[in-house]
């Protein structure tokens, strides 16, 4: 199957959603999100058998620019990751009254064509271009179909915006750089530059920035809660969930080989860092009162060590990287969908008018539970894996690093068991509380069984990525 | 040649169509005429001749220009429909001094003569007056009118001067003969002189600092569609005449001239965008984010002689969206005293083509990608990366998310879901629906297909 | 009269323009009348047309004297449309002052 | 065969497990039944595999399929049934089924009654893991997972908040643990290119490079870090205590007879990276001792049932750890054994008595219960004789044998150790005699609740009774069948170099026997002779009160560690979070405030217009001219 | 003989254009214009551009000054009644005029003494009538046509501005 096709799916889904009307637009957007996730099956099982499915035609000739797109196991596993969440996020809000749906869902369904096209694209400038086409559709998103006032999101939203597009730019311009050099933005002549070390470490820096704020990585963090806080939960499952693992995709895809030397000279300080973020977001999340900020930060802490497991530069350390972007997508969006399902149900995002709803709810207790264990990283599940993927990645660099960095496993079960003490237990809350229903149930079971599936057997991800990564590795040494 | 000739035709109809009463048929017969001389245009794209004892050499580089005023005058034009309904019986005269502004603004481009140049300008700026003022009994027109003719016909001064500095040098008014005698020969002083001198003068037409301040006060006062001219053609049509200015006299200077062009480039960008963002009048606004696209065209000054289809690619960006962009602000705005951007409020719901229309013009404008802007500013980047400014191009992005900023505030207000905003439908004429989506619909083409203007110059 | 150049030298013609020519600004800088402003506008284009002349003799060419003739027709079409907005804005405030035209602003 | 033995054992818990979780409410009773049969099977499974591995020698192994693959090794889903892991799985099903069988009349009528055997369910299933993995990463999935039971069944009563904290805090507090475990196996995966116990010890058998010496030490230290979590020993002993919140039974089985030895497991399991590390055994002595006789100090006036048995687990733990610490692995073994018996019948007859009590757990409010009930009572006598070493009960035997081993070895450790074994006399009698001697304290409402437990409670009670009566024979001093059988897990066999059994040995044994005699005589005179009942907790004071609060542990934890961990998270929240987005953020209102500025300066003055005009033309002519 | 002359002539020039600007009533600002206009057509001649010289009269003191004095003498304005600029505003003007001036003159003087001047006379006609007409009309036909335009746009546009039309009449 041509990789394209995929492409096209989403980007037709998202006209044929807005042009459906607004009854029919869930509908629509979901059979497209499902047709594109067949699709990307189908690619990943032609992948496993063998079948190229890159694809590159001239766009621009001067400057030389192509639409490329490469179809290798890393950017099929991060688009998989893309397509079932797609479906998921939009039956989230299945039945829920969505002002203008018509347009709410095609700008979904075109961010998952924009994010897609970001994992695939192996121009750079075609990758930028879609890295940030994927930011117009969740600015809407969360500036209209947000919570609170609007004024307030608007602000906050201005913010994540303009932050985000700022830190692009300069990513831009390490590009047009690159360009100068090589003539060519196809992603292998710019892996096989010969940079001087000066000039790596400018191109480092500059995608540093733009990565380091979308991931984000402390201290370019501040946008992250309140955006989160303010989107509507589809939209923070969206940025959450599939899009800040664009920087991180980005950081191995473009960044680590194109600029290895530069990234091998600064490990140290990103390492700390990303890990002082671990730490850093662990801490603050013990403290936040909203649950949607809570998860915010829960996610800070664990794209630090994400972060710092692809900055170790070691296969383990990418292929834990990739594998807890994974895992980390498929929690948090569970997460968050725990956390809107609360909302719907008490109309509030403070955790302190939460409690007591275990014995009321058991399944939606239990789903609950399986995600936050799932998010600390319990053995047997997926996050477990790719969390000990990055430790070890990292203890190979350095035993100090695995150990700051692992005390994510301490620190991520005293705030997630705090949190889910106080929303889900104690005396039972005297307001009712409906388990979950049918969608909401299809929802979290996905994701539950999918995380502990691949929390057991994760062999076919890990072969399906690791090829990719030996070879990026290749052009890190 | 030809066209300018046609165009002069055109105009010369217009009048007699008035005589004859046949207004209702100027602005069809216009347009028709118009599109006719485009299409003649841009299939005589490569035509490379000089005329009139070189006075007039159409090279691509002005014929692809030429193409674009054309384009732009086609869009005013037919914006004028509905624009001067209540000052029908003038409709000839509006239309024959646009006619006459786009032989000044193709005369600027295709002069071979510094005497074609300095009359070209004239008359773009003379008409420009005039223009501005049409609106006699309103004070702010008149004011902008008296605002821009002082300023402007200052800059005349002081590029006509240049001029005679530069003949002093060099005794010649033939801009390919000083070319020549400046590379060939060390001249006095003055050719230096005059030579800046000129392009100060340009520099105040396309309005950078710390010569841009007449631009917002004219451009909020004159009647919108003035300003339309004035934000699209005159400006493209200044920026590409600075270009072709630079590139005969500049050679060859000393390093200091680059300097401070780029010093000149960096402060218009940022005074235009730091400006704008605290706005509150969407045609001051759009005056202030012109500046800064001033700024970003300027940096095709980096590279003379081989930037022209990077410059030429952005001003035809900046220009449609700026078309687009103000045939929304008439659509909003035409019963208002002020065009302030509260007006845009709620414009989502109002009329969403309109809303959807301008979200495009000022997101190109600010260079998100598919859209014309983004690669415009893609082009000029790359060609000041390659030729080493790598700090312009800092100053550069750094200016494009400042602009993004007070865009999307605009678009913002578009969207918001004010409740006080739910304001009736607005009604829109239809040939301002029409331009608004051409306008647009040329946006996204041209930067999904970014060759179709590049390879014009090829 | 043949060599009146070789006499006095090209470069007092110069001065005497480039001090005409600043006179000019400084006039514009100076008064808020809105016509002496344009008054001054047009000792600048002499100034110029001065020195085109001069230049002219200098380079004993014929061109630089036809383009004062356009110059001339230039400065008298910007007259005649400065006038016209004057007359306009006269009509309106009552006064020429450039510094009530103050509305426009920020 | 081999896998369709593990798979069985595996999964049978676990469908367990799934069946009283997913459909706990609509089973009813039956959920009690399943789950009880469900161990029941693992455990006949275990016992054929027992004798299987018995009479081949050869150890059960199966990989599953390919885990996880790193750079240089591969982790296999592998299991092993070899002596060591059958042993241990012997008494986890073993008691497993007991305390099951308990439980079905213990947590009758509670709401969650389903729910709470699938929890106890998927606990041996992960305990089953534990001891079953072939390699260290399997073995850390049930590590884990058994700590998720217990913090699932700790916070079985989720409504209680304090027993949400208890839950939180153990599951925390054995997260540190696991870090350290985790660190373990990087550094032992680094050094041998897998994580496979076989492999390691192949390596490690096959030519010991000296330079990875230190890193095994780094690696035994941190392994045992882990250990100290999982295993409640010094500093990450507090929660143990607090876990009795849960159901007794929970107590009994998790925090008593099974999860808690994992430590001891791990460590007896690597015990040939262990052997390579002896400063690391040296600590691993001094805690275990330090433990011992710290958390008996405490156990000595306690009033609440339950901790005086927790503090008396941690206090055996201390014991174990110290045998382990002088490499006698197979005497740990054999106290964790002796252990398992006695104390679950310990922790299931103060279930008993707890039930009885309407769920006073306070022993200043009970008193006279042998007359009331009367099997409860026996086995109690029974089991606390065996924990205070009185022989021939088994705990004398492999209690005995640790001090022994600690008098060859350290001395001081050996006076450490005794001492700790008078106090648990001590304490043990105490408990006795508070809760079954004398008069009844309760109000009369308990008073005519009081009966004697049903027969699925008290059997089980008679067989872990008899278990620890005569527990000792698996390994009696000069003959033991444990040493033998363990001779192929433990490179380093104490049976191979076994000390000599003589006179000191007797003397030994007899100031053992006299130590606990001491224990039980102060016991006796205090509180039967006496009549002393322990005093309300305001009149406590001086060193009995530190005693009594714990020596502030849990306190000085709270002000070192946790409340500056909150005050930070305040700090982080509300200073430096709102300082990074203010720092970030303020660029812009700076460029707003130029922008109000520039604002102003446009005053619509064309005069102002032209000056700029002219100022900018003198000075770019000015610098393209002049300056340069 | 010919440098008095052109000094004088200078001398009134400026002076002239000082007055322009100096003077408080507008009515002798034109005057004065007037007079540095015919000094300019003086230089003129004195270069030996007599053609230029009087069309220079004829379009500036002819047209140009008498449009603007009907301009003036129309709005009435021949008493001053303009308000003066601040003192700040007037000094800051004269310093500006005093720098831009210094600037460009010792930009010039000190170009002129690197650049040699030669000076040679080729003898041949340049501007009598004929050749003026001559360059006009063949090699600069096409601007000759341009200010056609310009010219044409120009009354377009004054008459576009300034005409009342007749419904402001009626209203």
């Amino acid at each position: 199957m041509n990789i394209t096709i995929l492409l096209l799916t989403l980007l037709i889904g998202a006209l044929a959603t807005y042009f459906s009307g607004k009854k029919s637009a869930a509908k629509v957007a979901l059979s497209f999100a499902v047709i594109a996730f067949i699709e990307t099956f189908v690619l990943i099982c032609q992948h496993n058998s063998g079948f190229n499915a890159d694809y590159s035609v001239e766009w621009i000739a001067n400057p030389n620019i192509h639409i490329a797109l490469k179809a290798d196991g890393l950017a099929l596993a991060l688009v998989l990751l893309n397509t079932l969440l797609t479906p998921l996020i939009i039956l989230s809000a299945w039945g829920k009254h969505i002002e203008k749906t018509n347009i709410f869902y095609a700008l979904v369904m075109f961010m998952c064509f924009a994010m897609t096209g970001t994992f695939l694209a192996s121009d750079g400038f075609l990758y930028y271009v879609f890295w940030e086409l994927a930011l117009i559709p969740i600015y809407f998103i969360a500036l209209l179909w947000g919570n609170d006032t609007f004024e307030a999101r608007k602000k906050t939203v201005f913010k994540f915006f303009i932050y985000t597009f700022a830190g692009s730019l300069f990513m831009l311009v390490g590009f047009i750089y690159l360009y100068q050099k090589a003539g060519s933005f196809m992603l292998y002549d710019l892996y096989n530059l010969n940079l001087s070390s000066k000039e790596q470490y400018w191109i480092f820096l500059s995608f540093f920035i733009a990565y380091a704020i979308k991931i984000p990585i402390f201290p370019f963090h501040t946008w992250q809660a309140s955006t989160y806080e303010k989107a509507p939960t589809i939209g923070t499952m969206l940025l959450s969930g599939i899009m800040l693992k664009m920087g991180l995709y980005s950081i191995i895809r473009w960044q680590l080989p194109i600029a290895s030397d530069a990234a091998r000279e600064l490990m140290p300080t990103i390492l700390v860092l990303c890990i002082i973020g671990v730490i850093y977001g662990s801490i603050v999340a013990l403290k936040q009162v909203n649950i949607k900020r809570f998860f915010a930060y829960s996610s800070l802490a664990h794209v630090g060590l994400i972060a710092a497991g692809a900055y170790t530069l070691t296969t383990d350390g990418l292929r834990g990287a990739v594998l807890q972007m994974i895992a980390h997508g498929l929690v948090i969006v569970g997460l968050f969908f725990t956390a809107e399902i609360l909302y719907k149900r008490y109309n509030t995002r403070l955790i302190s008018e939460m409690g007591g709803i275990r014995q009321q709810a058991p399944k939606f207790a239990s789903a609950f539970m399986i995600l936050v264990f799932a998010s600390i990283g319990l053995p047997g599940t997926f996050s477990f894996i790719g969390e000990f993927n990055l430790l070890y990645g990292l203890s190979q660099v350095n035993l100090w690093y695995a150990l700051f960095g692992g005390t994510t496993i301490i620190l991520g079960a005293f705030y997630m068991l705090r949190m889910y003490q106080k929303t889900m237990l104690g005396e039972t809350n005297s307001k009712p509380f409906a388990d979950i229903d049918k969608t909401e149930g299809i929802v979290l079971g996905v994701i539950v069984i999918c995380v502990i599936f691949l929390g057991i057997y994760p062999k076919p991800l890990t072969e399906l990525i690791t090829p990719s990564l030996v070879e990026i590795v290749s052009y890190i040494k | 040649m030809n066209t300018l000739i046609a165009i002069g035709v055109l105009a010369v109809l217009v009048l007699i169509a008035e005589i004859i009463n046949l207004r209702k048929m100027v602005i069809p017969m216009t347009v028709i005429g118009l599109l006719g001389i485009l299409g003649y245009t841009v299939c005589n794209i490569s035509v490379v001749e000089a005329y009139y004892n070189n006075m007039f050499v159409s090279t691509r580089f002005s014929n692809a220009f030429s193409s674009l005023f054309i384009a732009l005058t086609i869009f005013i034009v037919a914006l004028s429909n509905d624009f001067y309904k209540n000052e029908f019986t003038k409709i000839a005269d509006y239309v024959s001094l646009k006619l006459f502004l786009l032989m000044g603004a193709i005369c600027m481009v295709s002069f071979g003569n510094m005497a074609m140049f300095f009359l070209g300008l004239e008359i773009l700026s003379i008409t420009l007056y005039i223009l501005c003022g049409a609106d006699r009994k309103n004070i702010k027109s008149n004011e902008s009118a008296m605002k821009y003719f002082l300023l402007g016909s200052f800059a005349s001064g002081i590029v006509l001067f240049g001029i005679a500095l530069i003949y002093g040098a060099t005794g010649s008014f033939d801009i390919a003969q000083i070319s020549n005698i400046a590379v060939s020969t060390s001249l006095p002083v003055w050719y230096a002189l005059g030579a800046t001198m000129i392009i100060i003068g340009m520099l105040f037409k396309v309005a950078a600092v710390p010569f841009h301040f007449w631009a917002p006060d004219v451009y909020q006062g004159a009647p919108t569609l003035t300003t339309t001219i004035m934000s699209t053609l005159v400006k493209v049509t200044a920026i590409a005449t600075l270009y072709k200015i630079s590139v005969n006299l500049l050679h060859q200077m000393p390093e200091s001239y680059m300097n401070a062009l780029i010093f000149i480039t960096i402060i218009t960008l940022t005074v235009g965008n730091i400006m704008a963002i605290r706005q509150d009048n969407m045609k001051r606004l759009l005056a202030y984010s012109g500046i800064s696209h001033a700024g970003f065209m300027m940096m095709a000054l980096t590279a003379l002689g081989s930037a022209s289809p990077n410059l030429f690619y952005y001003a035809t960006a900046y220009s449609f969206a700026g078309m687009a962009a103000f045939t929304v602000l008439m659509a909003v705005c035409k019963n208002n005293e002020d065009e302030l951007i509260s007006s845009f409020d709620g414009l989502g719901k109002r009329n969403p083509l309109m809303a959807i229309v301008l979200s495009i013009a000022l997101l190109s404008m600010g260079g998100i990608p598919v859209f014309a802007g983004f690669f415009g500013k893609f082009f000029l980047f790359s060609q000041a990366i390659q030729n080493g400014y790598i700090t312009l191009v800092i100053f550069g992005v750094i200016n494009s998310f400042i602009s993004i900023y007070y865009y999307l505030k605009v678009i913002i207000r578009m969207f918001a879901n004010y409740e006080e905003t739910n304001r009736e439908k607005l009604a829109v004429p239809a040939l301002y629906s029409i331009i608004g989506t051409i306008a647009a619909a040329i946006i996204i083409v041209v930067g999904l297909f970014p060759s179709l203007l590049l390879n014009l110059f090829n | 009269m043949e060599n009146v150049i070789e006499i006095i030298g090209i470069e007092k013609y110069i001065y005497l323009s480039i001090i005409l020519f600043c006179i000019g600004v400084f006039g514009i800088l100076f008064r808020r009348n809105a016509i002496i402003m344009f008054m001054c506008i047009e000792i600048m284009l002499n100034s110029a047309n001065m020195l085109l002349v001069a230049f002219s003799t200098y380079h004993q060419d014929a061109q630089g004297q036809v383009f004062v003739f356009f110059t001339m027709a230039v400065a008298a079409a910007e007259v005649a449309v400065g006038l016209a907005i004057l007359v306009t804005i006269y009509r309106n405030i009552g006064s020429i002052d450039i510094d009530k035209l103050k509305n426009l602003k920020g | 065969m081999d896998t369709n033995v593990i798979l069985l054992l595996l999964l049978v818990p676990l469908l367990g497990a799934l069946l009283n979780i997913c459909f706990g409410k609509k089973l009813g009773n039956g959920s009690g039944i399943i789950a009880t049969l469900a161990v029941l099977v693992s455990f006949i499974v275990t016992v054929i595999a027992f004798f299987q591995v018995n009479t081949t020698k050869q150890p059960i192994q199966s990989d599953l399929f390919e885990w996880m693959a790193f750079a240089n090794f591969k982790v296999s889903f592998g299991f092993l049934l070899d002596q060591l892991s059958l042993l241990w799985l012997l008494f986890v099903t073993g008691i497993g089924t007991l305390i099951h069988w308990y439980s079905t009349s213990y947590m009758k009528g509670d709401e969650n009654y389903g729910k709470f055997f699938g929890y106890l369910n998927l606990f041996v299933f992960f305990m089953i893991v534990l001891v079953t993995g072939s390699n260290l990463l399997i073995t850390f999935i049930g590590w884990e997972g058994v700590g998720l039971c217990s913090y699932l069944l700790i916070g079985f009563w989720h409504k209680n908040q304090s027993y949400n904290d208890a839950a939180k805090k153990a599951f925390i507090v054995n997260r540190i643990g696991d870090l350290g475990f985790l660190v373990g196996v990087f550094i032992l995966a680094f050094l041998f290119q897998s994580v496979d116990y076989m492999t390691i010890k192949e390596s490690l058998m096959h030519g010991t490079n000296h330079q990875i010496n230190t890193w095994i030490g780094v690696a035994a230290l941190a392994l045992f870090i882990g250990a100290v979590g999982k295993s409640a020993q010094i500093p990450l002993y507090t929660w143990l205590p607090d876990a009795m919140a849960g159901p007794t039974p929970v107590s009994a089985l998790i925090h008593a007879a099974t999860m808690v030895t994992a430590g001891i497991f791990l460590i007896t399991r690597l015990n040939f990276v262990f052997d390579l590390a002896p400063q690391i055994q040296n600590i691993i002595a001094i805690v275990g001792a330090v433990t011992s006789l710290f958390a008996a100090s405490i156990g000595l006036v306690q009033n609440d049932i339950k901790k005086v048995l927790a503090y008396s687990t941690v206090s055996q733990l201390g014991l174990m750890f110290m045998a382990v610490g002088f490499g006698a692995y197979e005497i740990a073994v054999f106290h964790v054994i002796t252990h398992a018996f006695f104390k679950a019948c310990l922790f299931l007859g103060s279930g008993s008595v707890i039930h009885a009590m309407g769920g006073e757990q306070d022993m200043r409010k009970m008193g006279g219960l042998n007359k009331f009930m009367k099997a409860t009572y026996a086995t109690f006598l029974v089991a606390t004789l065996a924990i205070s070493g009185f022989p021939p009960f088994s705990g004398f035997f492999s209690k005995d044998e640790i001090l022994m081993t600690a008098f060859h070895n350290n001395p001081a450790l050996y006076i450490i150790g005794s001492l700790a074994s008078i106090m648990t006399a001590f304490y043990m009698f105490r408990l006795l005699f508070l809760t079954f001697f004398r008069n009844f304290r309760g109000t009369q409402e308990q008073k005519n609740h009081l009966h004697e437990s049903p027969a699925s409670m008290t059997i089980p009670l008679w067989i872990l009774g008899i278990l620890s009566v005569v527990g000792g024979v698996i390994s009696l001093p000069g003959n033991s069948w444990l040493n033998n059988y363990l001779q192929p897990i433990i490179l380093n066999n104490a049976a191979n170099n076994h000390h000599a059994f003589g006179t000191i040995e007797y003397v030994l044994m007899a100031v053992a026997v006299i130590g606990a005699l001491i224990g039980f005589g102060m016991a006796y005179s205090k509180y039967i002779k006496k009549g002393d009942i322990p005093q309300e907790d305001e009149q406590i004071t001086g060193f009995h009160k530190v005693l009594y609060n714990k020596y502030y542990v849990d306190e000085i934890y709270m002000k070192i560690i946790v409340k500056p961990i909150y005050a930070l998270g305040t700090f982080f929240r509300d200073v430096v979070e709102v300082a990074l987005s203010e720092t970030i953020f303020g660029l812009g209102k700076i460029v707003d405030g130029l922008s109000l500025q520039g604002k102003k300066a446009q005053n619509g003055n064309i005069g102002l217009y032209l000056f700029a005009f002219v100022f900018g033309v003198c000075i770019i002519l000015y610098y393209l001219f002049i300056a340069s | 003989m010919i440098d008095i002359l052109f000094y004088i002539l200078s001398t009134i020039t400026l002076g002239s254009a000082a007055l322009t600007l100096l003077s408080k009533n507008p009515i002798h600002s034109a005057l004065w214009l007037v007079v540095s206009f015919f000094s300019l057509a003086g230089h003129y001649i004195l270069l030996n551009s007599q053609f230029l010289g009087m069309v220079h009269i004829m379009v500036y003191s002819g047209a140009i000054m008498i449009l603007m004095l009907f301009t003036i003498m129309l709005m009435n304005l021949n008493i001053s009644n303009e308000v003066q600029k601040p003192f700040v505003t007037k000094l800051v003007a004269t310093v500006a005029f005093c720098l831009m001036g210094l600037i460009i003159l010792s930009v010039v003087m000190r170009g002129t003494e690197i650049y040699e001047l030669q000076y040679t006379t080729h003898g041949k006609d340049f501007q009598s009538v004929q050749v003026l007409g001559q360059v006009l009309l063949n090699d600069y036909v096409l601007p000759f046509e341009m200010v056609a335009v310009l010219l044409l746009l120009a009354m377009i546009g004054a008459v576009l501005i300034s005409k009342k039309d007749k419904t402001e009449k009626t209203a």
